[in-house]
């Protein structure tokens, strides 16, 4: 019972060290791009004075499904991120760590958010939604096919376990070992971290936001919360499955921030694409390359 | 079949402009929509009646706020025409460099604006750097950095500052040289091409049914109609320059356009700098007091080539200290209002603002 | 007591209600029901006629299939006669030659005198049908009756004169030895008899007569006639003739097409009537072939089965089109909300026909099924034993739509057509649809008097 | 206590007809009987079940025979408890039928049938069972909206049934003449294909599988609310039960592909499965009215069942008999959820309602929870099948079903989210605001049993998966799901590669819950948020008096459906030209032979003898 608590407590502290994580390297890039814009930027820690602002806000409500969503959703993204493992030792419900859990427990965020927006009222809102699970069934195809192609190799689906697989060597880091497959996953993470070119769902000339369009005080500040580890989940998914994990904390945050900047980067030149562009997109050159590499590495046998 | 209306404007980061669009539509495709003016409506043409022909100097550029000079170019022909009024020859020089500084700096601003329902925000923020550098050397020439009030009828207000040529020409160097750039962020931008190519078309009935001029129409019909070249103010029929036109109008060939025009007046200015006399900039208007400044009776329409296409003020003097009436011809007007309501239903919700956008409508000239 | 009666009685009755007229419609139910009673007392024995014993006299077979097909026969003319004979008294003296013809057919042993019997139960037919008050209909049912019949009768003279007898087991034996010189004659009485048992290049007819029915006429055609062709053929199909070669090849051909034409045209059709007679073509293939292949005691029950519920659905149909007017389906609809028992009665005819459980249908078709799969079954005809199975089973699926179609129309729709049926005909059609339920309840009851027409050697009893 | 399985068929047969009875004489009681009737065949079944009590003994159904398995006890649980769920909603429904006292009877009547489905060992009655679900099931049918469903309804299940019919007749030839249900096991060669093939024909139609669906969507529309709910719950799962018999119980048929190590059927029945997710899939994200959405989801979960079961490992098939559970549960629950909203708007397109969680937030959290449970989402049953099966997808290597099966997966958010968002959230409409209130407690009462029962599966399925383990045992098939604890560790059999990943739902559920809490905890630490109505809201400075204009439900993925809309006729317009060939053959045999001219009879005879002597003599 103690041990269980222990653990649960644990689970928390990875939840919380993930938010921190983001939020500050939030902070950082929205440094970096604004360099990349001519601009100053905001100071690193803006990212947790605007969240605390929000927070300490008095807020309005729509309604009890427009304060439930967000609790739902930020209680969803937090149940899944304390099943995170941060480095191949450090994770608080140790072989629990399915990459199913993942995908799904997520999706338990993502519709409490959906919820809640449509909830609000706002046409915009919906619509927004309705962008993002559109969003969601282009992106998510091709990179489960990669990771399936990964869980097959490895024999396990345990997020550790395929960390620990390319540590020890049975396998190169499988941004190596399956180049088509990490391609991919880049684009595919960035549709997932809803970078643009596949920001439509947020495209605040289109839709005002989308789905946060209604929020304001700590409602929107919870959700920012939710982003913030949203998006902590997403990354370090990426880094274990691709970038070998970590073996120590310092490797996870360097590798963490290289692929976040990267990302930010990359994506700050690119336009958005509109929503039938982002499904046509992942479901033309991605999912064929996904499934070449899968052919590739299960039935040939070819890995490098 | 329920309709869902939806809202462009005024509050909606997809407007720029205080007007509004209302758009009924059924999944994502507009079916019907129309512009809702009147958030601005100050009554410009109104007031100028009630203002004395030099107090309008104040008011005229807010009738198009990102491109004031225009106003002032087509107010002072109109004034000195009326007036009888010879403006020295130094004066037009500097005119033309103002208004084709303030037309790169619109076009600027335009292309820059195309990131922002594009999403593309690194080529806005580009963008506007490049426009704040124009605005600073107008803050050198007039001391305004958006309402300048420099050109004024019978001349500009004052003299070049010293040394302001080397200024504008390590600017339009340093444009120049990151032309090619600017390309590649925007319209060769493959993920921006994809919003902007083969869509938003403006074909050529629509612009002889609406009355569109200036780059739509250039971009549609295939016809070198610039009143810079047709009908020349100022000194623009001693320079050279290239009218760049197209018979495909999508949103990319407008945006091409103007990007084109951007090197144009790169040119204009690098001639007019070239060729610019010593001398006078500014006869006086009138002798006396200018507030009872009176223009003799008559009227005058006066037009120029703004970014959007053909400018201009009609204005009638009853020989008194005010106008008696002056009416203003926005160029967006033709497909900011009719436009809006008759052919931006039947496009999606995600090309709105990028309609709105690319057609070049600015809701002041609307909403005046 | 002598199986004679059965004919000698109704052609006296008839006799004597020409002189006395009043009568007439009495003797008729008394003679019909004496029809359907009378079996139950027979013994089961050759009635020879005329002196001279069987190969050369004429002679009346009484076996179980003469039994059983006695009694469903004259039980269902029994029944027609009754619910309608108030209203065609003047017919009761060709009912009564149609019936002495009919139980003449199905209790004959002689070939000849089949023809014999042919011609009298179709002279009453002919005249049965001009109650349609169509007569280039029955003109045309006339023509081709009347070359059906010859046809026969140009095979039975070739026969003859091959083999010297006209006795069917007799001939049964004969075939047996020269099967290749039997096809043509074979062919001909094939035909002949095609034409009345409604087989498909032969039943143009069949439009002119059931698609203009009435009361009468239908439920005689299409059920007592239906069925008793059906027996007759089935008798010779199982016990005389022998189809192998290019007759085969034919035969099977005219039951394929007739099975699935009769369907395809039933799902074309949106006239009620129109439906039934073209399931009823369908239904006749599926008869006959059941004989064809050798499972002529299923095919016994299923012609039985059949006959009993196009009893019900013509003479439903029939009335129903009588009141309103007009057969096509659109103009039916609903009328069943208001006639419940009816409807139930016509839904279970229906769904008896379509071979659902709980009804005989189901039962027969099943049973009918299963005989292609016996593992020691060989089909006489070409497609092996997989073919026509799977041949009765697209058309159970084609009729299976339009009769759902048809049922939803008349029950599920509001409507305010009332149709009054007299007492009697809603007894009969309800006790019939009981019966139908029975049956197909008491499956293993069945299946007992089945086998019990099946000889220890698996072969299907015809003498 | 002892009890045959005649005695639940008969007892079921006897509550239909006292249902008549008494609904002849007051529509409400007669339905009332089906509650109690159904309520005592599931009590009975499940009770007895478990403790062995069931026997298969016929004293008075004495032409069939019974046997107790395990398997057909699970489905018999399934569709038992499925119609005892439904029935508490007759009563509220019964006043819309034509024909309630028929509805009641007819209603029972399914049941029975579908149980002896489940218990026959005799083929034959198996198939009686069949086709006696077939046509009680089919004159519920035009009780609801359309009449034309029944047809297409017959159509497809006499087709399907026919099929497996004749599977049943060559088993019989085959074994010499034994109907026994284990003969499907003993065919070999080429009519084990055949056999095969067939009985997969009568599974895909009765389950709706691709490309045999066509009815699906109609019926499940069009009938009555309640009896949708029993088709996609209970009636469907006939066709999982005859997939369980041919292609489980049969196994690998055809030659084996070397490369992924499995035999051709399996392939076959795998890629059209898969093709059935997708096409479900997409087919219900373009659907506006929610029941018709429904349906089409149906289909696709139907499609799951089939891919877990060709799979043909212990996950495979673990996981599709556990998707039938799961989906069972959450799919009544929706179906019932939809009727309860429209048993008081009247309508379930989505494109006339809006913001019924207002008025019905139990209804809505019914809905909600059931949708989870569809998508595969914790902590819901739904996510133990769909993981199971993935993992059985992906342990043999199969990108396209992969891909398929987490297409359907994605997909399946969409489609359930659309109901959510244009249904029960968003403005509500003025027309609802006086008319809607919640449903009554009896109408609640199933809903929220089926709502715990899908976090209870979805939680703890250890007695599931044990019943699973149980299953494999009775039909001697080399799988076993194992357990440790509470957390699914994997299988043993030992053939497969891949080794073991642990999933506790348990787990799950427990980190959510602190999830939440801690959620809640910040909310509500935070100052109070005042409540603002709906129409409060972000319109641009404009001031909006027409709640219905600020709804977005019209053709609510439109840029998405855009991108398939040409290619969704395809199955539809086939099985429509069918049809009309079917017709047009027999317009033209009409034309052709019955046109009053007896000289054609006479061409036919000539040619027919020509034809004769032509083949014999030449």
């Amino acid at each position: 019972m103690i041990e269980i608590l222990m653990n649960i407590g644990f689970g928390l502290g990875v939840a919380t060290f993930g938010f921190v994580l983001q939020t500050a390297m939030g902070g950082i890039n929205r440094k970096i791009a604004a360099r990349l814009q001519k601009r100053r930027g905001p100071k690193w820690y803006q990212e947790f004075i605007d969240i605390f602002k929000l927070l300490s806000k008095r807020a309005t409500s729509h309604g009890w499904i427009f304060d439930f969503g967000v609790i739902m959703a930020l209680g969803g993204i937090i149940g899944t991120a304390m099943f995170m493992p941060i480095t191949s030792s450090i994770v608080a419900f140790e072989g629990y760590d399915n990459f199913f859990i993942f995908v799904y427990l997520i999706a338990v965020g993502m519709l409490g958010m959906a919820m809640s927006a449509s909830g609000s009222g706002n046409p915009l809102a919906s619509i927004g939604v309705m962008r993002a699970l559109t969003t969601m069934l282009a992106y998510e195809v091709p990179f489960m096919v990669v990771v399936m192609t990964i869980i097959k190799l490895t024999g396990t689906s345990s997020l550790t376990g395929i960390a620990v697989a390319q540590q020890t060597g049975d396998f190169n880091w499988f941004m190596i070992a399956l180049p088509l497959g990490f391609i991919v996953a880049v684009m595919s993470l960035m549709g997932m971290l809803g970078k643009k070119p596949f920001e439509t769902y947020i495209a605040p000339a289109e839709i005002a936001s989308g789905p946060m369009v209604e929020y304001g005080g700590k409602q929107l500040g919870m959700l920012f919360i939710m982003h913030e580890i949203t998006i902590f989940i997403e990354v370090s998914l990426f880094v274990h499955l691709f970038l070998g994990g970590a073996e120590t904390i310092i490797m996870f945050l360097i590798k963490y921030f290289i692929v976040y900047a990267v990302l930010n980067l990359v994506s700050n030149v690119l336009g958005r694409f509109k929503i039938d562009q982002v499904v046509t997109f992942f479901f033309k050159w991605p999912l064929f390359f996904a499934v070449v590499q899968a052919m590739i590495a299960i039935h040939l046998g070819w890995v490098i | 079949m329920r309709e869902l209306k939806l809202f462009l404007g005024p509050q909606h980061p997809g407007m720029h402009g205080n007007a509004s669009v209302h758009m009924f539509v059924e999944g994502d495709i507009i079916v019907r929509s129309y512009l809702l003016p009147g958030m601005l409506h100050r009554g410009f043409e109104k007031g100028m009646e009630r203002h004395s022909w030099v107090n309008n100097l104040a008011l005229i550029p807010r009738v198009c706020v990102v491109e004031p000079d225009i106003n002032e170019m087509a107010y002072a022909m109109g004034a000195e025409k009326l007036a009888g009024i010879e403006v020295p020859e130094r004066a037009h020089w500097i005119r033309m460099i103002i208004l084709e500084l303030a037309r790169i700096s619109i076009h600027m601003m335009a292309y820059g604006g195309l990131g922002s329902p594009t999403g593309n925000y690194t080529l806005m923020y580009h963008a506007h750097a490049d426009r704040n550098s124009i605005l600073d050397i107008f803050e050198q020439i007039s001391g305004h950095r958006i309402y300048h009030q420099y050109i004024v009828p019978g001349g500009v207000r004052k003299d070049l500052p010293v040394g302001i040529e080397k200024d504008i020409h390590a600017f339009l160097d340093d444009l120049e040289s990151r032309y090619t750039e600017y390309r590649d962020l925007g319209i060769e931008n493959p993920t921006l091409v994809k919003r902007i190519k083969d869509t938003i078309m403006l074909p050529e009935s629509v612009v002889w049914e609406l009355g569109v001029t200036g780059v739509g129409m250039r971009s549609a019909v295939n016809k070198e109609y610039d009143i810079r070249k047709v009908m020349p103010y100022a000194l623009y029929d001693q320079v050279e320059f290239e009218v760049p036109v197209s018979d495909y109008s999508d949103a990319r060939c407008r945006v091409d356009i103007k990007l084109k025009e951007v090197v144009q007046s790169i040119g204009i200015i690098r001639q007019c700098l070239a060729k610019m006399p010593e001398g006078p900039v500014r006869v006086p208007m009138a002798q006396g007091q200018s507030m009872r400044w009176t223009l003799p009776k008559g009227h005058v329409y006066s037009v120029v080539e703004s970014s959007r296409g053909e400018f201009g003020y009609y204005m009638v003097s009853n020989g008194g200290t005010h106008p008696y009436r002056i009416g203003v011809r926005g160029a967006s007007y033709p497909q900011g209002l009719l436009g809006i309501e008759k052919y931006l239903p039947g496009t999606r919700i995600d090309d709105a603002a990028l309609w709105v956008d690319t057609m070049g409508v600015c809701s002041p000239e609307i909403d005046r | 007591m002598s199986a004679i009666l059965l004919i000698a009685v109704p052609l006296l009755a008839a006799f004597i209600s020409i002189l006395v007229k009043k009568v007439s419609p009495y003797l008729l139910l008394l003679v019909s029901l004496f029809a359907l009673v009378y079996p139950f007392f027979m013994d089961m024995s050759d009635v020879i006629i005329g002196g001279f014993d069987s190969p050369i006299g004429i002679n009346l077979v009484v076996n179980k299939f003469a039994l059983t097909s006695l009694i469903a026969v004259n039980g269902l003319f029994f029944l027609v006669v009754a619910v309608n004979i108030a209203q065609y008294k003047k017919l009761s003296s060709i009912l009564l030659v149609a019936l002495a013809g009919l139980n003449g057919l199905l209790l004959t042993g002689d070939l000849f005198n089949l023809f014999v019997f042919i011609e009298i139960s179709g002279i009453a037919a002919y005249l049965i049908t001009t109650t349609n008050k169509k007569p280039l209909q029955t003109f045309n049912y006339l023509v081709a009756g009347t070359v059906g019949s010859s046809l026969y009768l140009l095979g039975l003279i070739i026969l003859y004169n091959m083999s010297g007898t006209l006795n069917m087991a007799d001939m049964a034996t004969f075939v047996e030895g020269n099967g290749m010189y039997t096809l043509f004659p074979f062919l001909l009485m094939f035909i002949g008899l095609g034409v009345e048992a409604k087989l498909l290049p032969f039943n143009s007819w069949v439009k002119g007569i059931l698609g203009h029915s009435n009361n009468l006429s239908g439920a005689m055609i299409a059920s007592v006639y239906a069925t008793a062709i059906a027996l007759v053929f089935g008798k010779l199909l199982a016990g005389v003739f022998q189809i192998e070669g290019t007759l085969a090849l034919i035969i099977a051909l005219v039951l394929g097409i007739t099975i699935l034409a009769g369907e395809a045209m039933a799902y074309a059709s949106t006239k009620a009537r129109e439906i039934l007679l073209y399931s009823s073509i369908a239904q006749a293939g599926i008869v006959i072939l059941l004989f064809t292949v050798g499972l002529g005691a299923w095919a016994t029950f299923f012609a039985i089965a059949n006959g009993v519920s196009k009893f019900i659905l013509f003479g439903v149909v029939n009335r129903l089109t009588e009141e309103v007017g007009s057969d096509e389906m659109d103009q039916l609809k609903g009328s069943f909300v208001n006639n419940k028992l009816i409807g139930v009665s016509f839904t279970v005819a229906a769904l008896s026909i379509l071979g659902l459980p709980l009804f005989f249908g189901f039962v027969v078709k099943m049973n009918s099924l299963i005989g292609f799969f016996e593992p020691d079954f060989v089909s006489n005809l070409p497609g092996g034993n997989f073919i026509f199975p799977i041949i009765i089973l697209v058309a159970s699926v084609i009729e299976g739509v339009y009769f759902v179609k048809l049922l939803t129309k008349l029950w599920y729709k509001d409507s305010d057509v009332k149709v009054n049926f007299t007492p009697l005909f809603k007894y009969v059609v309800v006790v019939l649809a009981v019966a139908l339920i029975v049956f197909g309840l008491f499956q293993g009851e069945v299946e007992e008097l089945v086998a019990s027409l099946i000889n220890p050697g698996g072969v299907f009893i015809w003498n | 206590m002892e009890l045959s399985i005649e005695i639940f068929i008969l007892a079921t047969l006897a509550f239909g007809l006292m249902a008549y009875v008494i609904g002849r004489l007051h529509k409400q009681l007669g339905s009332i009987m089906t509650i109690l009737g159904s309520l005592t065949i599931f009590g009975g079944i499940a009770y007895l079940g478990f403790t062995g009590g069931l026997t298969g003994e016929t004293a008075y159904l004495t032409f069939t025979q019974f046997e107790i398995s395990e398997f057909g006890l699970f489905f018999a649980i399934i569709v038992s408890f499925v119609f005892a769920m439904v029935s508490f909603f007759n009563p509220f429904f019964i006043k819309q039928y034509k024909y309630p006292a028929l509805y009641s009877m007819l209603f029972m009547f399914s049941l029975a049938g579908a149980i002896g489905v489940f218990f026959s060992s005799n083929l034959l009655y198996l198939f009686f069972f069949f086709e006696f679900v077939v046509w009680t099931s089919l004159f519920l049918i035009p009780m609801g909206r359309s009449k034309k469903a029944a047809s297409w309804y017959y159509g497809f299940s006499a087709a399907g049934s026919f099929m497996l019919l004749f599977a049943i007749l060559m088993i019989y030839n085959a074994n010499n003449g034994s109907f026994h249900i284990s003969g499907i096991g003993s065919v070999t060669g080429t009519t084990q294909i055949i056999v095969f093939i067939f009985m997969s024909g009568a599974a895909f139609t009765k389950l709706g599988a691709f490309p045999l669906h066509i009815w699906l969507p109609k019926v499940l529309t069009n009938a009555p609310d309640p009896v949708s709910a029993v088709f996609s719950g209970g009636l469907e799962k006939l066709g999982a039960f005859v997939a369980l018999l041919a292609i489980v119980n049969m196994g690998g048929i055809g030659f084996i592909i070397p490369s992924i190590d499995m035999y051709f059927g399996q392939m076959i029945i795998a890629t059209l499965g898969a093709l059935t997710i997708v096409f479900g899939t997409l087919m219900a994200i373009r659907q506006d009215d929610a029941k018709k959405l429904l349906a089409y989801s149906s289909m696709s979960n139907g499609g799951y069942i089939l891919v877990g079961f060709s799979m043909l490992t212990s996950q495979g098939v673990a996981g599709g008999l556990y998707h039938i559970v799961a989906h069972a549960i959450a799919s009544t629950a929706a179906f019932l959820a939809i009727a309860a909203v429209a048993r008081v708007a009247g309508t379930t397109k989505m494109k006339e309602l809006g913001g019924i969680i207002h008025k019905m937030p139990v209804t809505y959290m019914v809905y909600l929870i059931a949708i989870i449970s569809m998508a595969g989402i914790p902590p819901m049953g739904g996510f133990i099948s769909k993981w199971m099966i993935f993992q059985a997808v992906i342990d043999k290597g199969m990108i396209f079903i992969a891909i398929a099966t987490v297409f359907g997966s994605i997909g399946s958010f969409l489609y359930v989210f659309r109901p959510l968002a244009a249904l029960f959230l968003g403005q509500e409409l003025p027309q609802f605001k006086k008319t809607v209130k919640e449903a009554p407690f009896f109408m609640l009462l199933p809903m929220i049993i089926l709502s715990l029962l899908s976090v209870y599966t979805g939680v703890l399925p250890g007695v599931i998966i044990d019943f699973i383990n149980k299953i494999f045992v009775d039909m001697q098939l080399n799988y076993n799901i194992v357990m440790n604890g509470f957390a699914i560790e994997g299988y043993t059999s030992g053939i497969e590669g891949v080794g073991p990943s642990l999933l506790n739902p348990l787990l799950i559920a427990c980190v959510f819950g602190v999830g939440v809490f801690v959620a809640f905890l910040i909310f509500i630490v935070l100052k109070k948020s005042k409540k603002i109505d709906l129409m409060d809201t972000y319109t641009a400075g404009n001031f909006v008096y027409t709640e219905e204009h600020l709804h977005y439900s019209v053709d609510f993925y439109a840029p998405l459906e855009r991108l398939y809309e040409k290619y969704i006729h395809i199955m539809k317009n086939f099985y429509k030209s069918l049809a009309n060939k079917v017709r047009e053959f027999g317009a033209f045999m009409k034309y052709f032979f019955f046109t009053n001219k007896p000289e054609i009879t006479v061409f036919w005879i000539v040619a027919l003898m020509v034809f004769l002597l032509w083949g014999d003599v030449l």
